[in-house]
């Protein structure tokens, strides 16, 4: 049986990874995972200094799924060198780092100092709903999404993968313009932005007033664009939006997903991410399917 | 790779006022190790409310494999927590964060130790009293302020065994009007050293006072919580001086408290 | 206490209706609900001619919501006017007719059978996902939505809603298209595009592939648009999605909507509808709210 | 305005097979006009899966206010009901749905009566055969073909008070190799009237045979509901004719059916 998944030529043991921010980069999850096991390990956004982060409260439950507006807090790319990345280097999994920046060339910044380091992807976020500047608007308008992927990637030593944004009419469209930029890969969706309301204190639950959703209640429309974007482009594609079983990963990877990052739901039980490991090889064994290529995209 | 989300059964659960639930649990081996300060993580097994709920622990009983909580009802997980009746199980992760540091200075004769639990904060203020109890320190050198809205007061009784109890309430219907920090002036408790969990507007008290009279005092914050293990930069707070984690001053609550000393924190 | 809205004219006694397609005509809800407690009712989608919609399944759950692909299956104006009118003139609430068509011909066709009838409002479907014709195609694209709610307009008696859809990268630019169009009010959100897999059958859960998903999983989305078109445009906002109990709906109206709309909602409780209407009197008077007006757009 | 969502009381909860649960539940005067062949729909108290459940009506005791469900786990929804104990609460809405027509000439004596289960279609002709039964019709002009997976079968001893009962199964290891329509060819039934309920291809059969033999059917169809009531249009099958609700050949099961004559609708 072969879970193996092939990403811009990094071979990830088995298709499963966790969604960047919602896993620190593994530290914290280590007491409940064994990230060994994992096929790699995605890291919270890093810019090129620390960022502060928006207001508490940066959270807010809605139904089957939450709002967060982190806003990219981050200790900076010079920290997360010196102490994540060594301590992931650990294990025996790959590292996809995960990519912030408020302009080109903060993102181009990020992207050289992790040339020589033990990263294996680099995954660069246009899509955070829940920041002023960059974050999301590179990712609603195909022209700016272009010309940062020629960009980042003429500046990267590592294969570079796009995070793409929902908040958007047609995400083929985007999905094309990151490929036509040289995009390595592709991962998506990001939040969804939304916005919830205390209606007894009148005011709103996150103090940037919209957060990104994200959890079950948006797989749906997660498994709905990765089948878009699937058929639209021949990049890989890392596949998430509202995975807590292995059920619902298999479900990314027959609408054409390569590989798949579990998120929110590490929230609602931090093993799960090595749960859905085993549970897709439960699946694999117990449907006879010999390599997880033969269910990618098996829908039409 | 030690820890893991388990289910605890409920042993008994009682209902302490109107919308105040007490709830005993069998949590085997897993969290014999709990201190004073520390939370657990509750889900809902209804799975449209996916976020823990930290509730602080009240009491811990190693040799029964017992933990206690007493949470307020004020929304709809901890509505579903206050249905559940004994022999039901409940999802737990936990024990979680830091919890309050007992040195051994301050646990030398004769060191005068304030507990400050104001409404929904008293709860892990009586594993505190415990504690301090269990360290040694004689009852009259534990004391006690427990704040209330009004004359409906909850654990004091349980409080009366290991501390002296003193009681202020919002509206003056039970011990003195006001808050714990009114408490400790108009009953002239002298402290060595100050602990506290409560609403936002009394821990700023606390810090006021403590910093005005020099006492070292110890606070439990709350902020909304995703991970509740420090992955996730939801429940952040200011510090005075930028921390090595953040590296901006946003200290986690989850991860690096919730107790912390009151001196290194911004509220 | 006042409870009654003003929607192009049109006064509601109070600010609830039902989403359109999930209510049918309110015959079958009449065993569940006084229809004359409610503020209107609103029909599911009428085409000129009748529609066959989608094959089955037709629908699926997804996590705090459902997906449906109906297709617009409806009788076709003519038996609307002779068999449905009727039966909601009987009752004391306003009606609002959903509209649906492949052309703009077909919009216009309806719109004009409709002006002699007893319909107080027409509640322009521009952005079902669910159909090939017509439906989102207006509704993804600024000119084409301008465009058809200037002819619509043209062609209506009673005044015009246009329905927006929550696909699309920027609600507030076809908020302006339609208000620049001559719409008289906007109802927002219609189904978000999604898709679910039974991985078991390696075949999709309905058989348009697609479906539109509702429910309360899509409700932070859907508070977020209406707070944006609020900030956008003057007219009178309908918000939906995902509004299951009074609270979600004052939820909606302190985002700036005018009225509300109860939609997947009805089928987890048929009699919800009504007890929205008597929530939301329970709030305003344990609120001390006098006028329903008070508290509308009132988070900033 | 008669109608409600209603919370009715779990009497009794078996194990029929591994996956096959029978409830029994106190539903008060809500459905106590049910007849054979209507269903209700059942929802979960999780949140999360907010679409209802429907499931026939497998007995009703008027007098006792008691009604029977009998359902198969196959999913998350039929998961949590498998899991109901006596004394707690789950929600309904019925009873929905038209069931079969017993006409006063099919009740005239002597006329044979043959009713087709099919997996989890058996549990509806268990109230139907009773109901048979009440009106009079003799035991031996009842007769029940049950077609079952294998030998694990269910329901059979009831079936017996009431009626004549032939097994099938897919394997063979109980009755009959073969589904329900080789059983009536193999035992030799001859049916004046048939009522079938099963999977689609099930029905199809049922179809193919009725018209072949030129017997009256009535079939209970399936398919994925929201509303159960008429109003959403998820649940329609295609018609002979033009039906007048969708002036589309698209008749509502959930409203109009389940239960159709079999040369009505389309499968
Ligand atoms: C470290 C810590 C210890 C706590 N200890 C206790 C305790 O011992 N007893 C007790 O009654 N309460 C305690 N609380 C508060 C308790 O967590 C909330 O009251 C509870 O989560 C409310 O959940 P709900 O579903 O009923 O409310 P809802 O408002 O419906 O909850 C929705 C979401 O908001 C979060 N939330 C709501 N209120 C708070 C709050 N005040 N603080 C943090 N998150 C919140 C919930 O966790 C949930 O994710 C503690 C909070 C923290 C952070
Ligand atoms: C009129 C009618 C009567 C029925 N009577 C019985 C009965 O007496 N006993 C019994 O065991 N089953 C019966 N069924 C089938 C039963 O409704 C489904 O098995 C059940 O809904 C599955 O729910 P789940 O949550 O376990 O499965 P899931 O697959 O998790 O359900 C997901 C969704 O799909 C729907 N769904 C799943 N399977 C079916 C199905 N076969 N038909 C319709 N909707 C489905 C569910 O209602 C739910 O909305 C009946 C179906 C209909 C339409
Ligand atoms: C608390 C939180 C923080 C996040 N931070 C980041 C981030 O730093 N960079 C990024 O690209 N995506 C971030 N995301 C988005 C997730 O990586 C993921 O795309 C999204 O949550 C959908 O997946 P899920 O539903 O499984 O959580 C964050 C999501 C959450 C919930
Ligand atoms: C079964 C179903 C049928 C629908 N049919 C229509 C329709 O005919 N016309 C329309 O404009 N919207 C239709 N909608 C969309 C709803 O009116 C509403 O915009 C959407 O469901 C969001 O609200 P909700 O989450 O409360 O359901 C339909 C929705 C559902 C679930
Ligand atoms: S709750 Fe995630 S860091 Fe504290
Ligand atoms: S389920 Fe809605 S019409 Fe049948």
């Amino acid at each position: 049986m072969n879970t193996s998944v092939n990403i811009a030529g990094v071979i990830m043991k088995n298709p499963v990874t966790v969604a960047s921010g919602t896993f620190g980069s593994g530290m914290e999850f280590a007491d409940f995972v064994d990230l060994s096991k994992l096929g790699a390990v995605t890291t919270k956004g890093v810019a090129n200094v620390p960022w502060a982060g928006n207001p508490t409260p940066r959270i807010a439950e809605t139904p089957s799924g939450m709002m967060n507006a982190i806003g990219l807090q981050n200790p900076g790319i010079d920290t997360f060198i010196k102490r994540d990345l060594p301590f992931l280097a650990e294990y025996d999994t790959k590292v996809i780092v995960n990519v912030c920046g408020k302009s080109t060339e903060d993102y181009v910044d990020v992207v050289e100092r992790l040339a020589d380091t033990s990263a294996d992807l680099l995954e660069i976020n246009v899509s955070c709903p829940n920041v002023k500047e960059g974050g999301i608007a590179f990712g609603q308008d195909p022209k700016a999404l272009y010309d940062i992927t020629t960009k980042v990637k003429a500046a990267a030593k590592q294969p570079i993968i796009m995070k793409l944004s929902p908040n958007v009419t047609d995400i083929t469209e985007m999905a094309r313009a990151a490929e036509a930029g040289g995009a390595d890969a592709l991962s998506l969706i990001n939040t969804i932005t939304g916005m919830k309301i205390d209606i007894y204190r009148r005011r709103f639950a996150v103090a940037n007033k919209t957060g990104g959703v994200s959890g079950p209640a948006i797989r749906p429309i997660a498994v709905r664009m990765v089948y878009q974007v699937a058929k639209a482009v021949k990049l890989p594609i890392i596949g998430m939006g509202g995975i807590a079983t292995a059920e619902d990963a298999i479900e990314f990877i027959m609408a054409g997903a390569t590989a798949v990052s579990v998120g929110t739901a590490n929230f609602r039980n931090p093993s799960v991410s090595q749960e859905i490991v085993k549970g897709i090889e439960d699946f694999m064994i117990s449907q006879g399917i010999e390599d997880i290529a033969d269910i990618r995209g098996c829908v039409d | 790779m030690s820890k893991s989300k388990f289910r605890a059964k409920v042993i008994e659960k009682l209902q302490l006022t109107e919308d105040i639930f007490s709830i005993l649990l069998y949590v085997g081996d897993k969290i014999s190790e709990a201190v004073p300060g520390q939370f657990i993580d509750l889900y809902t097994d209804d799975n449209s409310y996916l976020l823990p709920r930290p509730i602080s622990i009240c009491d811990v009983d190693r040799d029964k494999a017992e933990m206690r909580i007493v949470f307020r009802k004020v929304g709809k997980g901890t509505e579903l927590f206050s249905r559940l009746q004994s022999g039901e199980e409940v999802d737990i992760v936990g024990p979680l964060g830091n919890g309050y540091k007992l040195s051994d200075e301050s646990l030398a004769s004769g060191k005068v130790h304030v507990l400050l639990g104001g409404g929904i904060g008293i709860p892990p203020m009586l594993y505190l009293a415990k504690e301090l109890a269990k360290r040694g320190v004689a009852r009259e050198n534990i004391k006690t302020v427990l704040g209330f809205r009004d004359a409906t007061t909850f654990l004091t009784e349980e409080f009366e065994k290991y501390s002296e109890v003193y009681i202020t309430s919002d509206n003056g219907e039970a011990g003195i009007k006001g808050n714990v920090i009114d408490g400790i002036r108009e009953y002239k408790i002298n402290a060595d050293y100050l602990y506290a969990c409560g609403p936002g507007p009394m821990l700023k008290g606390v810090k006021a006072y403590a910093a005005e009279k020099g006492i070292p005092a110890q606070i439990s914050l709350e902020e909304r919580m995703a991970c509740g293990i420090g992955a996730c930069l939801a429940c952040v707070c200011k510090t005075k001086e930028i921390d090595d984690h953040s590296k901006v001053k946003n200290t986690r609550i989850c991860k690096d408290g919730p107790v912390f000393a009151a001196e290194e924190v911004e509220l």
